[in-house]
């Protein structure tokens, strides 16, 4: 069985990497690296939190964006309504204090994963797979029919952020703080797949009949797995909506979804920082074949035909068609 | 130098190249930031603003103003990170501080803030955000089509001028809609029989057209972007509801009409522009484009036409010198081009005052429905958030 | 008011058939062979095109949907011996990266092949203009005509799935999967048949729908997740499923569109309810799904498995 | 006569026209091996699946240690100290022997809900789980991957994985299908040492072992208990011998 095993060498390498990258786009005259690679972060904080269900756990996860939009969403929503009402200091710290706000987007995400959750996980596989898909068209839709939030159109937000106090908007300062977010989303999920939790998700993965013999109740830790990733996705909303200070539905579309989802297995499935690599080369080849042909959608998708079959049951292997 | 249609920017391994091309040019030409969307079912506007500043620079031989250009088209594939990042490399790699060809609202309100804060001059040669108006104002940004209430407000005036007396609107629930449908209800002086809003990307409207029916109104005020319009069109058409003028304002180009054909015969729209309408400028436009690209301009290309032009102008003020903003500023206001709308000039917020038009579509000599120039609806109409806006 | 409410409910009915078009090929695809094909809404955009640009050509719209079937039948097959037969024993996940893949190649072949713009299409003239049928009461030729084919194309597949052997086969495949292949049955053959059907009901649902809209590229992309929702509720591999929940999600489609903002007016201001309204009638469709997963996680029709 | 471990009374399960189990009624007392044989879709596999907490009866009771458990999901049956095995060889296959053995072990401890500290290398969890696979002889492939077990060795794994749920009642589904003549005998010396201090219910078509191991039999047809008693008495029984067993020697 092909596994990407996290060894500690690759996760010392992905961190020095992380931790040198502005330097080197400094050094060479490439600074712009610094706001895509702040970008390939935050997207992998996203990928990586889809893998706990949909690597760690075997549930086939197609709705991703909806928890990444909401996080979003919760941050500009909070700073819209900051803005809106200067004189309200308790608004004003929770729509600029990253330290309150992010947390919240997190909540907030996972409670709809919650939601979300104990809904889909009433079915398995191919079904659990479209109603995650529907349930985040729903929230997708939902948003765009809101026009006090922009709608179609997304908002901007409008507050400098702080985080304890300090301004953060300097685009390396940013940058760190997003890498640190990463770095302790991979070590957390480093800890999360090989404590008693994570162990019950793998057996999950592998058969979660028998494990429901041994006596788990398989559908609780599926729902905390679901929540927590849900959560995670919500934290990576939130950053993005900080990195962009904008938000749109466009975060949650099906698309966004699916892009996750291909992220996910081009980075390896039940990785610790694969989902990472899976955001890098991704957004790499996206915006390398945007910027040579307006015809980039055929050869990403020829790109991924070819990785599909180029790996004969693959990383992905790991999630065999079960029920 | 010349322009690099799309220039591709392998960036990510292109860093020693870049450089050392940096230093072989000390003499730069004025390098311009095209971010525009050129991809995806929404690419056909970008294709045209893009087509015409091209055909613009290409009529001085890579020059604008006298001054020779670097022209730098990116695709942002009506996606607001991927517009970003090309914003971001165009500021800190390119070294670029003068940009325009942003077409749709979502990337304006992701990237224009930030280029703005960064110093550049932004020229938007698409409907200006309402948000970025008024007392949201900026002195770099300019924006060089119409304000964001214009088309709105210009389908009013085409509904008055017809003497319409009740009517009812149909726009998508999304902020240009509702924004569009609010300037409509301003300046219209009839009634309203009733407002239906639906779903974005709707693509039936069998529900709608039924309730349309009920009402028996004397026209219809739609505000119903690309495909949403052709479908709306082609279904309306099919319904026994007899010959209802639709105000479209800037949503049906004379692509749309020809492709939707006799479903569009009852299409009134209006803009600043029309390929007929009878000035020198817009003459030779419609000529060189035609010859260029073998179509007929539309009025998105003849936006982005004018931009080039207005650039060209302020280049020529400042022989090519942008690095003083202050002047750059002062010649881009003074707007001392020959504007393909005939007139020209900058409201207090920077965008155009400017004459409207009506068009009414007819069948041409080769059975092609085409609109046509009927008549002016609005004399220099400018941004009524003008005033509100204080440097 | 009779006549509008039965106008409405004719626009209700017309909705879900031409949906239940797209989704029968789709839920046997989904139910037979297990694999979730998010390309079927491309197959339905490449009907529309096909139709289009044939009928331009030809003049006649009945060779325009005959080269639509003919097309989309045999770019079902070809996708099927070449892609979708090695995703059978592939994770689903594989098969949603194949076939997103497959939407990403289409839309931009599709672009390069015929433009950014909308293509040209006119209703034949004997389908164009309205059907009057009393003094109050009409409604149009052409989606008269869709509910006559729809209900046609209804009618022949519950005639193919019950009475032939080939239907029987797989409408037992699509619910009871190994007990086909453990009888023996040629399933690849049968497979490859059965997709190249399916997409050719997406391609024959994509033309029919194409004179009523905007054929552009992308135009399948969100109308499949409606299919998939459709799929959902009426039970993986169920075809009847498929027919009724495709008219229940016309009719609850319809109804939010029409009788939502007309009760929601009756006590709240007419800007808010009309917002309100489109928030809940665009959701009502997952709404209708959700309550249907709590009572019936496997969908309404779902087989005994 | 004391309370028996498991008391089923009266149960019934029927799909559409089909009743796989029917007025069935059967008292296991503490101790017993107990076989449960019939020939094939006689219910048997329904049987257990209703015990285990898989299936809802449609009518009747299980009662187990006096408590009735007839409403109690799966998660609660294991905890009250029913465990199973199962016909087709169930294990996580990407685990190792003995992680297969730890994730059981695991579940005796209460929830586990614990985000920090990896089980695989606490003692508490490893110890008993390496003293279960020694019991089922299967220490030396400890570190093997699961799905690379031969057949046999996979049953004998269930069987540890069943163990180590410190079990009251082991329902064992064929514990030997499937397997070669020498492997099943393996499992029934296993089986034999095991009996002692466990109660088991046991679905079994390899006669020997069932005579071999078992202290009363029950004949299942149709979902109904035709016979039940010591192996003697019912392999003498002339109903079970024209029902079911046939010329049996």
């Amino acid at each position: 069985m092909i596994r990407l095993i996290p060894s500690t060498v690759g996760l010392a390498l992905v961190i020095a990497a992380i931790v040198l990258l502005p330097g080197v786009a400094t050094a060479l005259h490439q600074p712009f690296w610094i706001s895509i690679g702040t970008r390939i972060l935050i997207v992998g904080i996203a990928v990586i939190s889809l893998d706990l269900v949909v690597g760690h756990a075997g549930l086939p996860s197609f709705g991703h964006a909806a928890f990444f939009g909401a996080g979003g969403f919760t941050a500009g929503i909070l700073s819209v309504q900051a803005a809106a009402d200067p004189s309200s200091a308790l608004l004003q710290l929770i729509g600029s204090e990253a330290a309150v706000s992010w947390p919240l987007a997190a909540a907030v995400a996972g409670l709809f994963g919650l939601l979300f959750g104990a809904l889909a996980l009433r079915t398995r596989g191919v079904n659990f797979l479209m109603i995650t898909l529907a349930f985040a068209q729903m929230l997708y839709f939902v948003f765009v029919s809101l026009p006090t939030y922009g709608g179609d159109e997304g908002v901007r937000l409008r507050q400098t952020q702080h985080l304890f106090g300090r301004d953060i908007s300097d685009p390396l300062v940013f940058y760190y703080v997003v890498a640190a977010m990463l770095i302790g989303t991979i070590l957390g999920m480093r800890m999360l797949m090989v404590s008693r939790f994570g162990r019950v998700l793998a057996s999950c993965r592998q058969n979660e009949r028998r494990t429901r013999f041994l006596g788990y109740r398989t559908d609780l830790y599926l729902l905390l797995a679901f929540a927590l990733s849900a959560a995670g996705g919500g934290l990576a909303g939130a950053l993005m909506a900080n990195h962009l200070r904008y938000v749109s539905p466009q975060m949650m579309s099906w698309f966004q979804s699916g892009e996750f989802l291909i992220m996910n297995v081009l980075g390896g499935l039940a990785s610790s920082y694969g989902g990472l690599l899976g955001a890098a080369a991704f957004i790499v080849l996206h915006e390398t074949f945007l910027s040579f042909t307006e015809y980039w959608e055929v050869v990403l998708g020829i790109g991924l035909l070819v990785f599909v079959f180029a790996n004969p049951g693959g990383l992905a292997r790991l999630l065999a068609d079960r029920r | 130098m010349g322009i690099s249609a799309v220039k591709p920017h392998l960036a990510f391994l292109s860093a020693a190249l870049a450089i050392g091309a940096s230093v072989a040019h000390a003499q730069s030409p004025v390098k311009i930031g095209l971010i525009t969307t050129l991809s995806t079912a929404g690419g056909a506007l970008g294709q045209d603003m893009r087509d015409a500043f091209q055909l613009a620079a290409k009529e001085e031989g890579g020059k604008l103003g006298g001054v020779p250009v670097d022209l730098m088209v990116a695709d942002d594939g009506l996606n607001p990170n991927t517009a970003k990042d090309i914003a971001e490399r165009m500021l800190q790699h390119d070294g670029i501080r003068l940009f325009t060809g942003i077409i749709y609202t979502n990337v304006t309100l992701a990237i224009v803030p930030d280029l703005l804060r960064a110093g550049a001059v932004v020229i938007q040669n698409n409907t200006g955000p309402v948000e970025l108006d008024g007392k949201n104002c900026n002195p770099n940004l300019f924006g060089s089509a119409w304000h964001g209430e214009a088309p709105g407000e210009s389908a009013a005036a085409a509904a008055n001028a017809r003497n319409t007396k009740q009517l009812m609107t149909i726009v998508p629930n999304y902020t240009s809609g509702l924004e569009q449908r609010g300037a409509f209800k301003r300046g219209f002086k009839g009634q309203i029989l009733d407002d239906i809003l639906v779903k974005l990307n709707q693509t039936d409207y069998a529900a709608e057209i039924s309730q349309i029916k009920l009402r028996r109104p004397e026209g219809i005020y739609m505000f119903l972007p690309g495909g949403m319009g052709i479908s709306f069109m082609r279904q309306l058409h099919q319904a026994d509801i007899g010959d209802i003028p639709m105000y479209a304002a800037t949503t049906v180009s004379e692509q749309v009409t020809a492709t939707v054909g006799e479903a569009a015969r009852n299409v009134v729209g209006s803009a600043p522009w029309t390929p007929d309408l009878d000035n020198p400028a817009s003459r030779k436009f419609v000529a060189e484009f035609r010859e260029a690209y073998k179509r007929t301009p539309t009025v998105y290309a003849a936006n982005g036409y004018d931009t080039a032009k207005l650039i060209g102008s302020a280049l020529a003020a400042t022989r090519g010198d942008i690095s003083n903003i202050a002047a750059v500023r002062k010649a881009i206001l003074a707007a001392k081009f020959d504007s393909v709308r005939g007139k020209f000039a900058f409201g207090a917020s920077q965008y155009p005052v400017e004459d409207w038009y009506m068009t009414t579509v007819s069948k041409d000599a080769s059975g092609t429905y085409v609109p046509h120039n009927a008549g002016k609806v609005l004399t220099a109409h400018g941004s009524p958030y003008a005033d509100q806006c204080k440097f | 008011m009779a006549a509008f409410a039965f106008e409405q409910s004719l626009n209700a009915i017309q909705l879900g058939l031409t949906l239940f078009l797209l989704t029968a090929g789709l839920t046997l695809t989904f139910g037979f062979m297990g694999v979730i094909n998010l390309a079927h809404g491309s197959v339905y955009m490449i009907g529309a095109y096909v139709l289009a640009a044939v009928s331009l050509r030809t003049g006649s719209f009945l060779i325009g949907i005959a080269a639509a079937l003919l097309t989309t039948g045999i770019i079902g097959l070809l996708l099927e011996l070449s892609l979708v037969r090695r995703l059978y024993r592939r994770g689903h996940l594989d098969q949603v990266l194949a076939t997103f893949a497959v939407i990403l190649i289409a839309n931009g072949l599709t672009t390069w092949l015929f433009g950014r713009q909308p293509i040209q299409l006119d209703i034949p003239s004997y389908l164009s203009g309205p059907l009057r049928l009393t003094a109050d009461l009409s409604y149009p030729k052409y989606r008269a005509f869709l509910i006559a084919l729809g209900v046609a194309i209804a009618v022949l597949l519950h005639i193919v799935m019950g009475r032939t052997r080939v239907g029987m086969r797989v409408r037992a495949g699509s619910t009871h999967r190994e007990l086909v292949r453990a009888l023996g049955v040629d399933v690849r053959g049968l497979f490859a048949l059965v997709f190249g059907l399916g997409s050719m009901l997406a391609g024959f649902a994509g033309a029919l729908i194409a004179p009523l809209q905007a054929v552009e590229a992308g135009m399948g992309d969100q109308i499949v997740i409606l299919a998939f929702v459709v799929i959902v509720i009426g039970g993986v591999g169920s075809v009847r499923g498929a027919f009724f929940a495709s008219l229940m999600v016309g009719i609850v489609d319809t109804l939010g569109r029409v009788v939502l903002p007309f009760l929601l007016k009756s006590f709240t201001a007419p800007a808010v309810s009309t917002a309100l309204s489109i928030g809940v009638s665009s959701t009502a469709v997952y709404l209708l799904m959700a309550a249907v997963l709590i009572v019936r996680p496997a969908g309404l029709f779902a087989g005994r498995a | 006569m004391s309370q028996p471990l498991l008391r089923i009374e009266g149960l019934r399960k029927s799909f559409g026209a089909l009743a796989a189990t029917n007025d069935f009624s059967l008292d296991i007392p503490t101790g017993e091996t107990h076989a449960l044989i019939g020939p094939n879709g006689a219910g048997k596999t329904t049987l257990i699946a209703q015990i285990s907490g898989e299936l809802r009866p449609d009518a009747g009771s299980i009662q187990f240690a006096g408590e009735d458990i007839t409403a109690l999901t799966i998660a609660q049956r294991v905890e009250r100290g029913i465990s199973r095995s199962f016909q087709i060889s169930s294990i996580l296959p990407e685990f190792t022997v003995l992680q297969n053995v730890a994730i059981a072990v695991q579940a005796t401890e209460g929830h586990s809900f614990r985000f920090h500290g990896d089980p695989w290398r606490d003692p508490r969890v490893q110890d008993p789980a390496l003293r279960c696979l020694e019991a089922v002889q299967l220490a030396s492939k400890a570190h093997v991957i699961a799905s690379e077990l031969a057949h046999g060795e996979q049953r004998q794994l269930e069987l540890a994985m069943a163990l180590a749920l410190k079990p009251r009642l082991v329902l064992l589904d064929e514990p030997t299908a499937g397997m070669a003549q020498e492997d099943a005998r393996r499992i029934q010396a296993l089986l034999r040492r095991l009996k002692t201090g466990l109660t088991m219910l046991l679905v079994e078509h390899d006669m020997d072992l069932v005579f071999a191991l078992s202290d009363r039999v029950t004949v299942m047809v149709y979902g109904k208990a035709v016979s039940s008693g010591p192996p003697e008495q019912v392999r003498a029984d002339p109903v079970v011998r024209e029902a079911y067993l046939g010329d049996f020697p």
